[in-house]
């Protein structure tokens, strides 16, 4: 079997050149794109999320991994069967109408990245009818939201209430956060959970799209 | 147009630069003196879960009207001598800005009838948002966006404004992006070349409607800047270092507007302030431990060492058990303001001060950076440079000297993840050419267009090395 | 029973009577020692607006939970030296001593995490609610009501609470008449005879208790009498002087807690604790500025002169932009702490002591009768009484003729309102006879038993002048 | 016309024996007993209103003149006819089940009778149906609730609930007081007003009466 700790440590160390060698590497010794994407890119890239959890690493070093996993999925993606990569679901981010607050948003994105889901990160001031649009589009599992004022935390309802006039709303999970969220109000306008941070955010999806 | 030089200190005596005190205090017209000797509390308020539109708007206004009778109504009560009220516009009152208008009046009514009916004295602050961003920006400096902000600004001075704020945001974009990956030059380039040159458009417009309407151009902030790092700092997202020193480089970009013509009090969430006091003598609102409400902080007393004003940051309407929170937040500041005012007036302003100093300087760079002898020493690098360029590259290098020294003197804890970025930001400062010019060429080259857009800044590379 | 007798002062000298600092410190198991030279933050928290019943008992868990965790994590992230919780818990969860037990054993569970973790040293105080009172109670000392009280108070020692504490009521609802009416002769019989002997009686129990689950004593408060008075003063609705001859008379109250075997910290909300410092030296929980979440205050620094514990009184969970309420006051507490922890270290504690003194002491009564000088000089005089009536008598006496001097001096502001019941109060404080049986008759005989049940309290008027 | 200026001083300064002296000139005079009320007595408890209401009152001076009104009124009562009074209409007040506080609403009780209003004070820890009860029984027009825990503000909102399952609520206001409770929680739980304090309480029970 072939021995991903290189590419592992690799992309752990963000080490852009070095993945590509490794990669390269394996793609040389036939092994499997799907496994060289799964065990040596997307597993150093867990060891990262960990990481970055437990405050051990920071967010520039975080994002040179990512770039550094993302340098290496370029290289086997033409190999796989249709191009077509699997991912633990879709996410469909953003920061509600109103709101220009995009760091916090960004964040959530990126931990979601890599811990494997697909990001579709659509910035911010965005009305529910580009959120609803963006889901049909890509497939969404997930939509988060995100609002740092008092008075744009009421456009997450309204994005809600779209979700149900629309009809999908059986079909996506809706989680919210920023400064003035809190579970309460989470619950009170009928999202399907509220996450404190980045870290918290990912275990949410992931325990929502096991469920 | 004013375009003041700061070459020297306002303060070459450390036992002079104190809270309360300010080589330049600002004289108000109903008496109170800010940076005259007293300590005032500034409280900052915002509004609960709400929505804000047409239909709204009379709700809007009746919960600022609730907030400022529970504020003035416990200051008169606590026999405060004086308040300061901050206005922090929310994007729909700027977007219209005859609501903004309208909130002004209610405030400063109430505040009025307070002033006739128990002669309670107040300042008003109106803070502008920045606006100009968003998908539907077309230009910085013309066009719907800037109409609405300057619309807003003379609106709001013509309706009772006393001070005229703002946290403006030219670069924000571009120091986004630099603080998510740590990169020094790239903030470099935000602070000390864009945002420096849209301060000084901006201000220019701030300043004039401020001498039409018969009222005080206050300060900026680098909120959008400093405060961004930290906070993701506070988070252990990045290095308490990188934020420590843009902290410092922002000093550079929000003394712009003093440049310009503004007296201050400068805004309370630019922690910065303490460096705009040391080079230009303005009086200044910080805000600490009493900011709880809106964010945590390493700096919580320290943060009073220099300050003029005392603010609680923000504070939204909503129940705790004493009381709406605003009223609360009052309350405290006004016992702070006493601590200090007491304490100044006893002869004992000074071990107060460096009582507040030690509290906090060892735990954290962002604090050690606070401590008014750290200040006077970095200032006075920072004067030496000739152009925002300069200046900010000096405020950084001159930052990182400091902070390895204070390591090294046992002054300061780093632990070897901040050391090794102390190592990794010197590096990268020294790539830094030191021709404007060249270093402009530099950073546009890797820029992206909805990061930094030349044309909407009337940007251009020769204009650059002002 | 320990019946320990305090016949002189524990402080001769004004320059050891500080904060931070008691003649006779707690030292707990995990290292803190409460008095021994550090102020620990004291945080109180409550639940937000929610029902407790048997099927939300496990959201009021998880409530209880979460608060902890955040206050636990700042504390930790500011390097506290140790912080103190104390939950007051709610009547159903005295009601149903089980569900008292539940909380207690949840937030000492995630206090031991903090500590097993990261080192964080904390301390749990156990406020158990008095439920005495109401249309059911049978008797003070058996029945249902006092089981319910005994048992959960056994119950949160064994599940791992550091420190028992209670806000008793006995003789509380003459009390409420007696504030309500400005009757200082009903006032006196609440506090020095039907409360002191309540409080042996309860506190031997609890004393007791303590001895046998190997936890702290900690005290008691006059919150139910004295608090009434203050909160009432504040709002104009009675006399200010009334409120501070109240509090100096719910000393000699509070302090029967100590003559029976608690050891400290004094609890939090009792101002009187002050006294109970200068008598018996034992340390004091004190809460002020910071406890404006809960009620508005006249004594928010004086209230720091001599604390050992600094407590924001009770915050309810709700969220503020900075984070959950409870955790934000953590980070207040901590901060202030910080101040006077390094003055301290800095040689300046007495410094700051007068500073917190002389910033609220001038503008009202109730502020004047904490400065340590009138403490003391006070207390001098109440340990002079052989028993708690007389004690009380002097308490009051003592307070008039401070409050008095005090105003002559132009040390204390009080307007004419306030000055007209001075006058009536010492008048009616003549009225009293000095034999406590004579005087008990004549309380007794306008007594309605709806206020003061004799039965109810085994309470005879032979016993009485003990 | 009678000069009732004597009268109603005595009731401001609480004098007792003065009010009785009066009340008995004034029958004598054979004024009219209603008037004598209204105008003598009642019209000096307004004054005491006001002056309380201004911070020129203590609460215990309000107590002796209410004692001394009602003395006068005693005097009065048996003249007339069927021994009624009329009154501005009759306001039940309780704290709620679960909460002893007292004195805060004992206040508003005070304030509300020194205004010309009937009231009726349960007391403490009152129960839903203990309030409905009061109201039938003394043809309650206001139901005065207050609560001073945050974990027996929703006993308000049973209490409400009970009201609208007896086929009671058009017929009475509810309004509602304490520290933690908030115009913002009336409006949730559907009271018809809050108050901040005992002032207010008086002018929103005359506010609602009104309309
Ligand atoms: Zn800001
Ligand atoms: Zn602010
Ligand atoms: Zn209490």
């Amino acid at each position: 079997m072939f021995d991903f700790s290189g590419l592992s440590n690799a992309v752990i160390e963000g080490d852009s050149d070095q993945v590509q060698t490794k990669v390269n590497e394996a793609i040389s010794a036939r092994v499997d794109p799907l496994v060289i994407i799964n065990q040596g890119l997307i597993g150093g890239m867990n060891v990262v999320g960990q990481r970055f959890k437990v405050n051990d690493m920071f967010v520039p070093e975080v994002l040179m991994s990512a770039r550094a996993m993302n340098d290496g999925i370029e290289l086997v993606k033409p190999l796989l069967a249709g191009g077509e990569m699997t991912n633990r679901g879709t996410v469909i981010i953003g920061t509600v109408k109103g709101d220009l607050h995009d760091i916090g948003k960004s964040l959530v994105g990126m931990m979601l990245e890599c811990s494997g889901f697909k990001v579709v990160d659509l910035g911010v001031d965005i009305s529910p009818e580009e959120f609803i649009q963006a889901i049909k589009e890509n497939d969404g599992k997930v939509l988060a939201l995100s609002a740092l004022l008092t008075t744009t935390m009421l456009s997450m309802k309204s994005t809600i209430e779209e979700c149900v006039a629309q009809g999908m709303r059986n079909d996506i999970k809706v989680i919210i956060g920023g400064a003035p969220i809190s579970q309460e109000f989470s619950d009170q306008i009928g999202a399907d959970g509220y996450a404190g941070d980045a870290a918290a955010a990912v275990e949410l999806v992931a325990k929502l799209l096991a469920s | 147009m004013a375009n003041l030089q700061f070459t020297e200190l306002a303060y070459t005596d450390l036992n002079e630069f104190i809270y309360g005190q300010a080589k330049k205090p600002v004289v108000c017209s109903n008496g109170m003196v800010i940076g005259g000797g007293t300590v005032y509390p500034e409280v900052n308020l915002t509004l609960p879960t709400m929505l804000i539109d047409e239909e709204t708007m009379p709700k809007v206004l009746s919960q600022y009207e609730e907030m400022i009778h529970g504020i003035c109504s416990k200051a008169h009560e606590l026999l405060s001598p004086g308040i300061i009220i901050e206005i922090e516009l929310l994007p729909p009152c700027t977007f219209n800005p005859q609501w903004g208008i309208d909130v002004t009046k209610v405030v400063k009514g109430v505040m009025n009838e307070y002033y006739t009916k128990f002669g309670l004295k107040s300042l008003l602050r109106m803070t502008v948002v920045d606006v100009r961003e968003g998908k539907t920006l077309t230009h910085m400096y013309k066009g719907e966006h800037w109409d609405n902000v300057v619309n807003t600004f003379r609106g709001c001075a013509e309706a009772g404004a006393d001070f005229l704020a703002i946290e403006s945001i030219g670069g924000k974009h571009l120091h986004d992006e630099a603080v998510m990956n740590c990169d020094l030059p790239k903030a470099l380039f935000s602070l000390g070349v864009v945002g420096c040159r849209d301060m000084i458009t901006l201000w220019d417009e701030i300043v004039k409607i401020a001498a039409e309407t018969n009222c005080i151009p206050s300060g900026d902030t680098a909120c959008g800047f400093a405060n961004t790092s930290m906070v993701m700092a506070h988070k252990n997202f990045i290095p308490k270092v990188f934020a420590a020193i843009d902290r410092v480089m922002c000093a550079v970009r929000t003394l712009v507007a003093v440049e310009r013509g503004a007296i201050g009090p400068d805004k309370d969430c630019g922690y910065e302030g303490v460096y705009l006091k040391a080079i230009t003598g303005t009086p200044i609102s910080m805000e600490g431990r009493t900011a709880a409400c809106a964010h945590s902080s390493s700096v919580g007393n320290i943060a009073a060492c220099l300050a003029d004003c005392w603010s609680n940051e923000s504070v939204e309407n909503v129940r705790l058990l004493g009381g709406m929170a605003p009223t609360v937040y009052i309350e405290q500041l006004i016992y702070d303001c006493r601590i200090m005012n007491v304490a100044a007036s006893r002869g004992s302003a000074l071990e107060m001060r460096d009582i507040l100093a030690e509290s906090d300087r060892m735990f954290d760079p962002q604090a050690y950076i606070l401590d008014p002898r750290v200040v006077l020493r970095i200032s006075q690098e920072i004067v030496q440079g000739k152009t925002h360029f300069e200046r900010t590259k000096i405020a950084a290098s001159a930052t990182i000297k400091e902070l390895r020294a204070a390591f090294q003197d046992g002054l300061l804890q780093l632990d070897a993840k901040e050391l090794k970025y102390l190592d990794i930001l010197e590096k990268q400062l020294k790539s830094i050419p030191d021709d404007e010019a060249e270093f402009t060429k530099m950073m546009l080259k890797n820029n992206t267009i909805d990061k930094f857009d030349p044309a909407k800044y009337d940007f251009n590379i020769d204009s650059a090395a002002k």
